[in-house]
């Protein structure tokens, strides 16, 4: 159980990691990167992680409804 | 989609186990297409501030529950007998 | 084994839900589904659905040409 | 590509049990991205009707075909060494 | 870990398939290929290939580098 | 993001195998998200020749560089307590 929630943690790094770049990084004429793609790539780490929140939030809600569909118990 | 807490007599413990592991990797795979759907739909990909905003996230609550109810429809399809129409 | 199949259903099920809400939904003034996104909903899973069966069909038919390459035995 | 039923002398059964479980693996994921290559291509995302057209079916047909022949070519270069042209 | 390495490369092999069929074919009169579609299809595949030879070089040097980040000792 | 091969004292064998599954499944994914980002953002989809030009090799090499800069930001982000701005 334990190790499936590292898992989990390590996919979402990696799908961050991949996000970003595709979203931030264009430009291939120099291998290090520039000042506005470091501000996206870490803007735009902040937006996911708070989106990912977020979603754990509401996901978690309504999941809780649909595991409890009778209140009157 | 709801969790079976209530499972029939003579199942043993190994094979509770197995449905509940399958249980949490279904819900994490169905959470990890919602998150990704839902990031797709409603936040601004220019990443202008680290915020999200006002209305990122409450197009983002909106996301989440109507995806809920997409998955339930489909549901409903399937375990009716896949003609509902 | 057994395990697989249940496996293989759940992410078809995943998927067929992915696909049809990105496909059909999008508009989030509201939280709930309009009558055409449920319509939509409907009908995309209904053709996944289908779609999956025929492919099934082609797919074991050709596969069972390749695994039997020598008709002559 | 072919499902090898003749195994050489001297594997034992847990290593055929795990070669046939990644064969089944390999089949399932062969599958899934021709089914979703194929929807991509032939199903027109409108959705106006419940039922695949004709028009539709005969294109899953010959996308089926086509993506089995493009296995094969692959699956011939690469066990010729790589080097094909 | 011999198995993973089969896994990925059934994954390996599964993706450039995917990949070269989406790229290299468009035409759903015939069932049979081109000539035009097998040629990009086996270009397609060699520069796959070779693209990921050349990813695997530079990810391991790069990984290594990172494996080891204190020189000095 | 680096491997660990200093353990704490107490750590038993099994636990040990464990993480460097893990740690090699990480890697594993990591080059595959990164060779397809840098295949989509490197290399000519209309295939006119079977060999990579110079320019999609500097590219790739670029790319690859650039991928694992963008992996490093993120990990420090995250392991600096994930508020940096």
């Amino acid at each position: 159980i334990e190790q499936l929630q590292v898992r989990d943690s390590m996919r979402m790094y990696n799908s961050v990691v991949e996000r970003c770049f595709n979203d931030c990084v264009d430009n291939f004429t120099r291998k290090s990167l520039q000042k506005q793609e470091e501000t996206c790539v870490m803007r735009c780490a902040e937006k996911f992680l708070k989106h990912s929140m977020r979603v754990g939030l509401r996901f978690a809600e309504l999941n809780n409804l649909a595991a409890t569909p009778d209140q009157s118990n | 989609m709801a969790a079976n807490t209530d499972l029939p007599p003579g199942v043993d413990k190994e094979q509770v186990f197995g449905m509940l592991a399958m249980e949490m990797e279904y819900k994490v795979e169905l959470f990890n297409r919602l998150a990704m759907a839902c990031f797709n739909k409603c936040v601004d990909k220019r990443y202008k501030e680290p915020e999200l905003t006002m209305g990122e996230n409450s197009c983002i609550d909106r996301c989440v529950s109507k995806y809920f109810l997409v998955n339930g429809i489909i549901g409903q399809m399937l375990s009716a007998g896949q003609r509902p129409m």
